[in-house]
């Protein structure tokens, strides 16, 4: 199943069984179910709880802090990760603020989703990455699609628990499969799962046991897939084993997987397709080479993108986001 | 650091067997002398930080929450100390709030602008917090409680360009949603001619919200508009407005005020305790003056020596 | 590849001699054949991202365009394809912009949202752009120009707040602002009556802004009205707003239209070349028309060569 | 002269000698002067230029925006450094793109000054200092106010250049006396300038030579001062000799001047008033970790607030952000 489908269906799924869960954003409204179809069917299914709404996007993430104050379970999609800007006072002055503000005496759990990333020519400010601007805003987890770990499983525990969160999808990824880690989709492939300690899992991809890799590579959203498969082509081609660790959780980072991977490799590349510079990776460099300052073989390397605009022409904007060959000759160095 | 009591003092926040006029005048006064002695106790020292008192439209504040009952909520601005205490008599968590201590309303954290009780919030930048009004009466409509969010704001938060945002999907999703513009003529330093350009109330009518604009400080005034209007969106289930036209007869914060002195003073003379204080019998007034000074008077001894 | 050439084709921008109505058809008609050759690029796969067409809409483009002088300034949205065709008659630098050339508009950068031309600007970030059409009208108005600032914005851009925030300042500093908001009934997916609350014209004036509402395809109405607006604009050298009802008769990007058949066929009655072909004598019209397709014929020969 | 005076003064000397110079602000006009005072007597002389403007700090930024395209040099004050969420579509979405996504047909040099950093017990809306969500932006520099250097010598240089600027004024500077590195406020402190690479300088402050020195502080800011007296204090009293090097831009971070100074200390502590997590110095640890790796004596050392809202109380929000003690004994760590 492609993975927009695997994520409407969860959100088919938190709708029928948790009747605080509400749906609101621009345009998600049957027939035209999104901006990129993740919502088909809901709101003829769920007309109350499955708002399209007004080009409002700070507005709309204000009613859903709202709706959460009062114990409502708003999920809100955000058209484009480019439009996050718009969101960015009610998320940091208002909706991560509020429990602590208030001493805990109140909730805000809204989770945002929105489509990032590039690679479709849809130019400047339509292919933006912008999470590394949420990351270490205190009290907001930041979360990245993935084709590893199902997105039920992600949002049940994104219910579960009362903080707000940002839930990023690379939008390579809506059509791409969903990887079942267990099944038979990538036979070469091992695939495993580092519960971690913040409630959502990293999933391990590698082509030979950890014990043989010597470099870990910590990547998130169409990265991941892309690490993934340089991973493979490495191993085959080059007998280069990279240990691929996709977290579902990217902010605040759980350590323990990545500590657990590094311990062994030591030798570390981060990828994101952010603009370099106080982006994610940079957080993991730091704490990384503090953490294993005296053990790493090599500096950490990161992938980024360049520091500028996303050109709208395919062929400028591949040489600003990273590529696969940029991810594997990263993997290359760090290997050495 | 003894523990406060936070029981809402009778004297302070009166009873409902009260007669009406005397119970409103009791409760204006309550938060004039609240603010009066947070204001001293800034001078002392004894207060740190910032705060936003609203002497003079305490008339907004009480009027109001006559007609609230337990589910309605309340969604304040940075000016809310009358708002809260309005709402919940809660002087002695306010006050140790302000003092910064953990038995405050917010355990110090939020401090004079950042306070919440049942019911009640607020938050000191401007006009993000219309949506969440907006937000809490959608869930309010979503569950069916016949319940209504009420949204205060200055004139100045006009400028803020999510107060339209919001306006428009109340509007069109007809929300519970009351909001009341409290205008007093000024935006921190800056007059309302050099901030605001057309109409107030067409702000609101704009985006089909019935509003209702009254000019006046007295309280009895407030309350009976504020009892129509309230139960004008209980009925309908949608939004209204209403802007008051009242001033400010103290700073903006502590110390800042560099309004026309002829102009303040002048407004002196609708001072809302002044304008509803006449109607009283004046021994009767002097007893809940004293009663409420006595009020005041023994939270901040208590917190004094607690300091 | 060969450097394309950009200075503007008689046989699409027409000449100053040309009759009016010949020249208004010409320009509208040039809108449509350039636009309808980039759908069929895109179907091809020749071109790729995305973009919005304005098909349908081609008369606000051209009559608003009739009214302007250089140093006045347009800042368009989006759906700027016609906008800045009308502005520019940079058919060529437009066209190469989309197919990602060096040569193109923005170098590629820009891609069919975001077209830079001296005194044209346009991003796809709705709303967003008008604060900074009103900068522009504070320069204009600071060095004592005559110029005026132009904004088009869509229907559902009115959700956005920064739109409130500017047509307030706007207004207050009196800024050559001339607002065109094209109404196409439609925002993207959503129809006008489920993102829209209250009434679009009373938005503005609700901020002191005079505004004119017309619901029309003809470009000659419309040409007149803005003459009259723009006129009044340069004249006040304060903002007003032009509110014009029309409709988008092709998809909102490339292949995403959910909206009632029979609505859009019914539209097509309206399309503004039928409303002002009519009135050329068939013969010049089918010139026009030929020299026209010719022109654009021709472009995209030339970049279909390069490719 | 107090910090406050010398940047007021420095507006004044710009709207004089500049034309294009015009202030926009929230409260700006006298007689009040703005939130903290430092446009006071500026709109009395120069009424058109310097404007009062409504409570829409998102319009202000934009209409800044927009006299920037057309030639001017807007200087936007957004009263406080909490309310720049409310700014950041247009910094991020227009101002910062619009050279580059015009292919540099267009420049657009708006500079935002705010006021930010607790220490007043504002409460935790009016204490942030936000700053770390800028670093970053591909095209916008970040520049810190300091007692060191000339804000005249700042703003000349930001005006001479067409890269938009936030310019983060922290508020405990404000009644504060500029140090004159050259005079003798601190006779005991050796001052010196790198001129570095960006066009601003980082200047350097420490009690004993450099090459004396055995740790470098990186630091901005009122921390910049905080860190000038903890090196004072520690060289007294503990014979622990820190050289504090203070940029005048923060981001990009100008490399030269502090790899000049942790080649030879070879141990480094950074220090802000941001959150931890993703801020200026997650950046600094890791390109210093990248470009020093294996020649560092420690792990670099960050100091930085508690990620966690700043209380309003007094004695709250001195337990989150970092004060003297904290910066002292992280110099105490790394020097070892
Ligand atoms: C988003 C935001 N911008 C600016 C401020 C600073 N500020 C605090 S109160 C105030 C004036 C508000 O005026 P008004 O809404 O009329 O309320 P009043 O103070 O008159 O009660 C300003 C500008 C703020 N708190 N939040
Ligand atoms: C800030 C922002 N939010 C959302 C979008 C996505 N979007 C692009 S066009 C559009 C609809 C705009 O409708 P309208 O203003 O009526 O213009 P029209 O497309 O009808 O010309 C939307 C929601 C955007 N580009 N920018
Ligand atoms: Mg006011
Ligand atoms: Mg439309």
């Amino acid at each position: 199943m492609i993975f927009s489908r695997a994520l409407g269906n969860t959100l088919r799924a938190l709708l029928e069984r948790d009747p605080r869960v509400i749906l609101l954003g621009e345009d998600i409204a049957d027939p035209y179910g999104g901006a990129f179809k993740v919502t088909r069917g809901l709101s003829t299914d769920f007309p109350d709880r499955v708002r399209t709404t007004p080009v409002s996007e700070a507005a709309i993430t204000g009613i859903a802090a709202g709706l959460a104050l009062e114990g409502f379970r708003p999920i809100v999609e955000v058209m484009f990760c480019d439009f996050t800007t718009l969101c960015f006072d009610q998320v940091l002055n208002h909706i991560a603020k509020y429990g602590a503000m208030y001493d805990h005496q109140v909730e805000c759990p809204v989770i945002l989703r929105t489509p990032a990333g590039g690679g479709r020519g849809y130019g400047p400010t339509h292919s933006q990455s912008l999470e590394k601007h949420f990351l270490g805003i205190p009290h907001l987890r930041v979360v990245a699609a993935s084709l590893y770990l199902d997105p039920l499983t992600v949002f049940s525990q994104l219910l579960s628990q009362s903080e707000p969160v940002l839930y990023v999808e690379h939008k390579l990824l809506y059509p791409l499969s969903m990887v079942d880690a267990g099944g038979d989709d990538s036979p070469e492939l091992l695939f495993g799962l580092d519960s971690g300690e913040c409630g959502l899992p990293t999933v391990t991809i590698s082509a030979v046991p950890r014990r043989e890799c010597t470099v870990t590579v910590f990547a998130y959203g169409y990265g991941a897939v892309q690490a993934a498969n340089a991973a493979w082509d490495l191993a085959i081609e080059e007998e280069i084993f990279a240990e691929i660790l996709v977290p579902a959780q990217i902010a605040p980072v759980d350590w323990g997987p990545l500590e657990r991977s590094v311990a062994v490799t030591r030798s570390l590349v981060t990828v994101e397709e952010g603009t370099a510079g106080w982006g994610w990776g940079s957080e993991v460099a730091a704490q990384v080479s503090r953490r294993f300052f005296g053990s790493l073989r090599r500096p950490v390397e990161s992938v980024a993108s360049a520091r500028d605009v996303i050109p709208a022409a395919r062929h400028l904007e591949q040489q600003r986001i990273p590529g696969a060959e940029a991810i594997a000759q990263a993997i290359r160095e760090a290997a050495r | 650091m003894p523990a406060i009591d936070r029981t809402p003092d009778l004297r302070l926040v009166g009873s409902p067997e009260e007669p009406r006029d005397e119970r409103l005048f009791r409760r204006m006064f309550f938060l004039r002398c609240f603010e009066e002695a947070v204001l001293d106790l800034f001078s002392e020292g004894l207060l740190n930080g910032t705060t936003h008192c609203c002497i003079g439209q305490e008339a907004d504040c009480v009027g109001i929450a006559e007609h609230l009952t337990p589910g309605d909520h309340v969604f304040s601005n940075h000016r809310c100390h009358g708002h809260y205490l309005a709402h919940t008599g809660d002087a002695a968590g306010l006050l140790a709030e302000m003092t910064g201590r953990s038995d405050g309303v917010c355990g110090g954290v939020g401090g004079s602008q950042h306070l919440c009780a049942p019911g009640f919030k607020s938050n000191g930048v401007l006009g993000g917090t219309m949506p969440a009004a907006a937000g809490i009466a959608l869930a309010q409509q979503l569950r069916g409680t016949g319940h209504l969010s009420v949204a205060f704001i200055g004139d100045g938060t006009l400028g803020e360009g999510v107060v339209y945002e919001t306006l428009n999907i109340a509007s069109l999703w007809r929300l519970p949603l009351f909001v009341v513009c409290e205008d007093n003529a000024w935006s921190q330093s800056t007059p309302k001619r050099l901030n605001m350009a057309g109409g107030l109330r067409e702000r609101f009518e704009a985006f089909g919200i019935p509003t209702r604009e009254i000019d006046t400080t007295d309280v009895l005034e407030i309350d009976h508009t504020a009892g129509e209007e309230i139960a004008a969106v209980r009925h309908a289930g949608s939004p209204r407005a209403l802007v008051i036209q009242t001033y400010r007869l103290c700073h903006h914060s502590k110390s800042d005020d560099n309004r026309p002195l002829a102009e303040v003073e002048s407004r002196w003379l609708l001072d809302p305790l002044r304008v509803h204080g006449v109607r009283l019998d004046g021994q009767r007034r002097g007893e809940i003056e004293s009663e409420v000074r006595q009020g005041i008077g023994s939270l901040v001894e208590c917190l004094r020596r607690a300091a």
